[in-house]
């Protein structure tokens, strides 16, 4: 089972703190050098704040995954406890924007590297420039650096990092309190209607009691 | 004000929803012709020539054509730079393409073709002569002008022909964009519905 | 400040922060005129917890934002018409005899003519002024009965109208009404909008009073100071910000000195203020970047951060804290007070400070509130004021029992419209606030790579049918006019604004919502009404689509 | 046995469904995705299926059938350069080529009124545009002899069923009478609905009647012996094929109409003759048989055989003129259309059916005595014949109902523009009945004009 990532409803404030983390969590120059050298703001998640609610939304690291089985180029793949990217195979497509449930794969400009695609400017200039490179992006659950940065930083506690031992855990306490909920309902709870058994009160019941 | 980069829209259809009637090819041919309204089977001088492909399985049918790739294979492959990016949309210039199919083998969608090239219902030729057969030099003619074809997204007009034209609206035009953030909205909603407590 | 000063004597948070941490079942946190999570975000997550711990939250805002998501009562109002709301609250109190009826008698005075006016606000009269349904205000006002505490926590949506002290007076009224008030977990709290405005009101930078609020047009205390400083001070109050302007278009103010403000977009009529400013004689900035108000000065002072200079903080909650420098000044930058002292010695006062205890020390001789205050306690602890004396404890929360004033005054206020109503040429309602990820006019966090990375350019929210109606799509390049000027944004097509309201802030220099809003001022403390102003949409036909490169 | 009329090619059909979804009579049957069929036993060969088909042949896929034999299969020329789709009808250029070739054949053409706001489309001409006058020089250059029109034998319609209307009216008969122009309709009555058939009008069809008096009164003004005449009809419809060929459509042994072409096989052949359609000059239609009113060119769109029969009937019940002779309040085109005319004390109710699929109702409606109207117009094809099943196909269903509209307005359009616009004004209808037929309903109309409706008669 895969690692994931979820935001919570009831404590996201909508601080965005968390693309913050994530934008800088996947640069490997300071801040400082980032804002230096214009290098564009990316990040894997993304605050939602509509009336309804808040709360940060990205990659639930699908077991079957719709963006892995969308890719014509094989750029989507299973690594480790988590989906990852390939950036040298993606070739910018959009089948995995449109195949994703949970809009939660970018398709984002590296100003860094040339596409190899030129295009027309059909504006003033009618040049033909030399596109960047375009590559798709989601979360990675932080693989290189060990923590998912956006739950490490997020001040309300709304992120959660959820691994197969915690939702195995979460399973069999929720099953356990059924299992003694099961033992507070009246006596003989099952005897009327259901399952296919006679109801206490039905004719055959009566019947056999007689 | 700069506008931000938007990426390239693509017309997708729904399998779902597809019948397989061929409108969809129908129409594209139609705004590619570069024929006089109006359109009746009959004025037709030119064969269909559709730059989306009704594929037809046991499974039933659906379009294919063009996702107008941001790090597009195709442009990346032409010797000749003859595709290029414009106006959001990966575009041929029939101009420049010499017909090397590096493109067609390029594309992981098949949405290129060769598609020979007609004027008024003639095809127009080009200096290329062709020989009789295996053993004679004798020239028989020209051959006809082939360039690759692909779906242009109709950048120039409002809506692209598929998409107008399709009876059962199987078709529409992805703006990834607003795509996106529909998703993500019904992913937050989705969470909002998550019970309450079930993190603690 | 004034409205505050007016009912309870003080015009400071009356309670602390903190007690958010202490609510849960019972406790009731009334917001209005707040958007506490992206302004205030640390307070918004005590509201969140403690509303999840059980505590109830009515919120009452035009636009839905995340509080709204969690408040059990949400009173979507229309802008500019809080007093008529607060107005109906307690008339639904007063006339189920919920009113805290001994703590009136005790503590408060002038009931009566209060009775008077709120008799004429029923729900069923709110609802056609506010929008709110009538239900909502009774369900609203039961809550506020039925707890046990009711806290009150308000900003900018309450302030920046021209009915703003109104506003605050009806918000005073409702707590003192309930008596809630001087016990924890209860009072009325302005959040304040900057990490030090609470600190430098407190210090005197107001036209009409030394620090520690205390008034120049009172004899006593303008000799008090002559006598400490060794000069005459003036009788004469100083100007609000619009008489200054007034004053430079009358020729009457020859030069301007402005620090830490970038009026040329946190203003309202920018237009108008950057004629001003750039038609008085001589303009001096003190600023820490060169704003946009500072590239049009005469004079430039670079000021230090705040990581590059010792001194207090005073927070909304009254609490003085001690900063300290983390790194030299860079460049030719200089602390404030520095700057300040050099300049006070070049025109002839020889006074030498050389460190702001120096100065922090001689402020505290000469203000009862701070008087027990000195750098030696904040070195251990943060102090509330008022603080009297040394050892005193300071004071979490004002007006136990009696307040700051005595007794605590009912003043009633009659709900006026906003200046500026729309009409067929400029239709709909704008209102302005922030996002999260920006302060004020972005002369800070645009610089920062993250936070101008989660918000990097304007956006004014626009309700469906509007846009329906403008033919505008969400994402579409719009303009908004009104009759001050006009600016180019992007339109977030949204149900968080109601039909006929977009909002939009005030972050962005080349697109800000100040070059649309109005200068029409409460009259009693000439703050602008940021919050309505009048204006078009319109789209502005799709360019050809360029690179982000272009 | 002869090809069917109208069928789906089975390696073209993609199986859409769409034909279904037009079919009046839910003659097609076929699972999605598979091959559709036509059951030849419900079909009325109205051709909307073949109108509505998308399903080419594609150049960028295989087919066992080349081309080429598809053509032949499908009796159109070699040259014909359009894409052909699955739901198609039969070609019969052939023979006429063949009649056009022998030298002593008398070759007489007429051409239905929505020919001539059509068959323009197929040479890059906007919807509707009106080429009467090229049309017949286009005849003319194909070698036809004679070069008449089917609105004069609209014409005669008007006289003959106009005067049955009366009769009917008059003497009691069976109210309320169908119109009997559209073969489809004919074809479904007797077919489907062979109790209703004595509402029916006992007049052969325009084309018909025209047919008939191409080889009686047209032989004896050429002097030509009818059985040398070989007489063609170009229409809008694929259903006038079966229905020149029912066998009782015939005089004394003579074939009414020998052949049925399409609009569209017209523009084949004369694009395969390499005639310039464009650059053709405005000929005349031959007299006396290809002069013809106003009244008589509306019978191409739904409502226009009603109101050319008001035009008259009204005039000749009452002995005064219609006040106006644009009665919009028949120009209908949403399926059924009612209306009731009161002239000098004359009430007449009529009905309209644009669209074959609308008919249920009324048909419930007549069984059930609760029919409240005297004459019924019903037209098989969603606007008439301007939109029937012959016409120019339109490439993109989103502009089928532009065009059909289009066309509907150019017949309006000639009719205003025609000196004469009622039927029995049409000074050759005059000189037709004075020196040749007689009385309207008489003996030798009747020989001539009329005929008898069998049920299955048909098949």
């Amino acid at each position: 089972m895969n690692t994931f990532i979820a935001g919570d409803a009831e404590l996201c404030i909508g601080c965005q703190a968390c693309m913050i983390a994530c934008a800088s969590a996947h640069e490997n120059i300071s801040v400082k050098e980032l804002l230096e050298q214009r290098v564009p703001f990316h990040s894997r998640v993304t605050v939602i704040n509509v009336p309804e609610v808040t709360v940060p939304v990205q990659c639930r690291q699908c077991e079957d995954s719709p963006c892995a089985r969308a890719c014509p180029v094989n750029a989507i793949v299973q690594r480790g406890s988590h989906m990852e990217v390939i950036k040298d195979r993606c070739i910018g497509c959009k089948s995995c924007v449109l195949a994703c449930p949970f809009g939660a794969i970018k398709v984002e400009e590296d100003p860094a590297y040339r596409a190899g695609v030129l295009m027309h400017m059909t504006d003033d200039t009618h040049q033909d420039v030399e596109k960047s490179l375009f590559i798709v992006e989601k979360c990675d659950l932080c693989a290189h650096a060990g923590q998912p940065a956006c739950v490490a930083i997020c001040p309300a506690h709304a992120l959660h990092l959820i691994d197969p031992e915690t939702i195995q855990q979460k399973i069999a306490a929720r099953r356990n309190h059924a299992a003694s909920q099961l033992g507070h309902y009246p006596k003989g709870f099952l005897h009327t209607g259901t399952n296919g058994q006679p109801g206490k009160f039905s004719d055959a019941s009566r019947q056999q009691n007689r | 004000m700069k506008i931000p980069y938007q990426l390239n829209p693509f017309v997708v259809a729904d399998p779902n929803k597809c019948i397989g009637c061929r409108v969809c090819e129908l129409a594209c041919s139609t705004v590619h012709a570069h024929e006089k309204k109006p359109l009746t089977v009959g004025s037709m001088k030119n064969p269909l020539q559709p730059r989306l492909y009704l594929v037809r399985t046991i499974y039933g049918s659906v379009p294919v054509q063009c996702r107008h790739c941001e790090d597009a294979p195709c442009a990346n492959a032409c010797p000749v730079s003859a595709i290029v990016q414009k106006d959001g949309a990966i575009c041929i210039n029939e101009e420049l393409c010499m017909g090397c199919k590096t493109c067609i083998l390029a594309c992981p969608f098949g949405a290129i073709t060769l598609m020979p090239v007609f004027e008024e219902g003639h095809p127009v030729q080009q200096n290329v002569a062709i020989a009789l057969d295996e053993y004679s030099n004798e020239m028989v003619g020209y051959k006809q002008l082939q360039v690759a074809g692909k779906c242009d997204r109709c950048i120039n007009l409002e809506h692209p022909a598929c998409v107008e034209n399709c009876p059962e609206h199987a078709l529409q035009l992805i703006v990834p964009e607003n795509h996106r953030d529909a998703r993500m909205q019904e992913a937050a909603l989705s969470l909002g519905f998550i019970v309450k407590d079930c993190f603690s | 400040m004034a409205g505050l000063t007016t009912t309870l004597g003080s015009g400071a948070m009356t309670n602390s922060i903190s007690e958010l941490d202490d609510m849960g079942p019972g406790d009731t946190i009334f917001a209005i005129g707040t958007n506490t999570t992206e302004c205030h975000p640390i307070i918004g997550i005590g509201m969140v917890r403690a509303v999840k711990r059980g505590a109830k939250l009515i919120v009452a805002d035009p636009r839905a934002t995340t509080l709204t998501q969690h408040a059990d009562v949400w009173l979507r109002l229309n802008p500019g018409s809080d007093v008529a709301l607060l107005n109906s609250l307690a008339h639904v109190i007063l006339s189920n005899g919920w009113e805290a009826t001994s703590y009136i008698a005790e503590h408060t005075e002038n009931i009566e003519t209060y009775k008077e006016v709120v008799k004429n606000y029923p729900p069923s009269v709110a609802e056609k002024i506010t929008g709110v349904a009538a239900k909502d205000i009774e369900a609203a006002a039961r809550m506020i009965h039925e707890s046990a505490n009711v806290a009150t926590y308000y900003t900018m949506g309450i302030t920046q109208h021209t009915s703003g002290v109104d506003n605050v007076m009806a918000v005073s009224n409702i707590a003192i009404l309930t008596g809630n008030i001087g016990r924890p977990k209860t009072g009325v709290n302005p959040l304040r909008g900057q990490n030090n405005v609470q600190g430098s009101c407190d210090m005197g930078a107001l036209p009409d009073v030394f620090p520690g609020y205390q008034k120049v047009y009172r004899p006593e205390i303008r000799e008090k100071f002559s006598k400490a400083w060794g000069v005459e001070v003036p009788e004469l109050e100083g100007l609000t910000i619009p008489s200054v302007f007034e004053g430079i278009e009358k020729d009457e103010v020859k030069a301007v000195y402005i620090f830490g403000e970038n009026p040329l977009r946190s203003d309202p009529d920018v237009n108008h203020v950057t004629h001003c400013l750039e038609n008085v004689e001589f303009l001096v900035v003190q600023d820490i970047f060169l704003t946009e108000t500072a590239a049009i000065a005469d004079v430039v002072l670079p000021g230090a951060t705040f990581a590059e200079k010792d001194g207090t903080f005073t927070s909304a909650e009254r609490r003085v804290q001690r900063i300290r420098k983390a790194v030299e000044p860079v460049g030719q930058s200089k602390p404030d007070w520095r700057i300040l002292m050099e300049l006070m010695q070049a025109m002839g006062y020889a006074k030498k400070y050389s460190h702001p205890h120096e100065i922090f020390d001689e402020m505290s001789q000469l203000t009862p509130t701070y008087k027990g205050i000195t750098y030696k306690r904040l070195e251990k602890e943060s102090l509330q004021w008022p603080c009297p004396e040394p050892g005193h404890p300071g004071t979490p929360i004002m007006h136990r029992g009696d307040c700051i004033r005595g007794k605590a005054r009912f003043v009633p206020a009659e709900h006026r419209s906003p200046a500026e109503i729309p009409d067929a040429e400029y239709p709909l309602r704008l209102t302005t606030g922030r996002v999260v990820a920006h302060y004020h006019t972005g002369t800070m966090t645009r610089r920062c790579w993250g936070l101008n990375g989660v918000a990097p350019h304007e956006v004014v929210e626009i309700h469906p049918d509007d846009a329906a109606h403008l033919s505008i799509k969400n994402g579409d390049s719009v303009r908004v006019k009104s009759r001050r000027g006009e600016v180019e944004t992007f339109a977030k097509v949204t149900t968080r604004v109601i039909p006929g309201l977009v909002f939009m802030t005030f972050h962005f220099s080349e697109s800000s919502g100040n070059m649309l809003t109005t200068s029409a001022c409460d009259p009693v403390t000439q703050t602008p009404e940021l919050k309505v102003c009048a204006v078009s949409v319109e789209k502005i036909p799709k360019a050809r689509r360029t690179s982000s490169r272009s | 046995m002869t090809l069917p009329i109208v069928s789906i090619d089975k390696e073209l059909c993609t199986g859409c469904g769409r034909c279904k979804t037009v079919c009046p009579v839910d003659a097609i049957s076929g699972l999605p995705n598979l091959p559709h069929v036509v059951d030849a036993s419900v079909c009325i060969l109205c051709g909307q299926c073949v109108q509505i088909c998308s399903g080419y042949d594609s150049p960028l896929e295989e087919y066992a059938t080349s081309r080429e034999e598809r053509l032949a299969q499908r009796g159109m020329l070699p040259t014909t350069t359009e894409p052909l789709f699955a739901a198609h009808y039969r070609g019969d250029l052939f023979p006429l080529m063949a009649a056009l070739h022998r030298k002593k054949t008398f070759t007489v053409v007429q051409c239905a009124p929505a020919i001539r706001v059509a068959v323009g489309e197929e040479f890059g001409l906007p919807y509707g545009t009106l080429t009467p006058g090229k049309l017949a020089a286009a005849l003319r250059r194909l070698g036809f002899d004679r070069v008449y029109d089917t609105n004069f034998g609209a014409d005669v319609t008007i006289m003959e069923e106009g005067a049955e209307l009366i009769d009917r009216i008059k003497n009691n008969g069976k109210l309320p009478m169908f119109t009997s122009c559209c073969p489809g309709w004919v074809k479904f009555l007797e077919d489907q609905n062979s109790d209703l058939l004595e509402h029916l009008s006992s007049c052969k069809s325009p084309q018909q009647m025209a047919g008939s008096l191409f080889k009686t009164y047209g032989a004896k003004i050429d002097g030509v012996d009818p059985a040398n005449i070989f007489s063609v009809a170009v229409m809008p419809c694929t259903c006038k094929k079966f229905e020149c060929e029912r066998p009782e459509m015939n005089v004394d042994g003579c074939r009414d109409v020998d052949l049925v072409i399409t609009t569209r096989e017209l523009a084949q052949l004369i694009k395969h003759a390499d005639i310039d359609f464009l650059a053709l000059p405005d000929e005349d239609f031959d007299s006396p048989m290809g002069c013809y009113s106003g009244a008589g060119n509306i019978f191409g769109t739904t409502g226009g055989v009603m109101e050319a029969a008001l035009r008259s009937a009204c005039e000749l019940l009452t002995g005064k003129p219609l006040p106006s002779l644009d009665l919009e309040y028949v120009r209908g085109g949403e399926g059924i259309r009612k209306a009731t005319i009161q002239h000098e004390g004359v009430e007449l109710r009529v009905a309209i059916v644009a669209g074959l699929a609308h008919i249920e109702p009324i048909l419930e409606d007549i069984r059930t005595g609760k029919a409240d109207f005297d004459f019924l117009e019903v037209m098989c094809c969603p606007l008439g014949c301007v939109s029937g099943g012959g016409q120019p196909k339109v490439l993109l269903p989103a502009q089928m109902e532009e065009a059909h509209a289009r066309r509907k307005a150019g017949l309006y359009a000639h009719d205003q523009m025609l000196p004469t616009r009622k039927s029995h004004e049409n000074p050759e209808i005059i000189k037709l009945y004075k020196d040749f037929l007689g009385k309207p309903l008489g003996h030798k109309p009747h020989h001539l004009l009329h005929t008898d409706h069998i049920k299955n008669q048909g098949k």
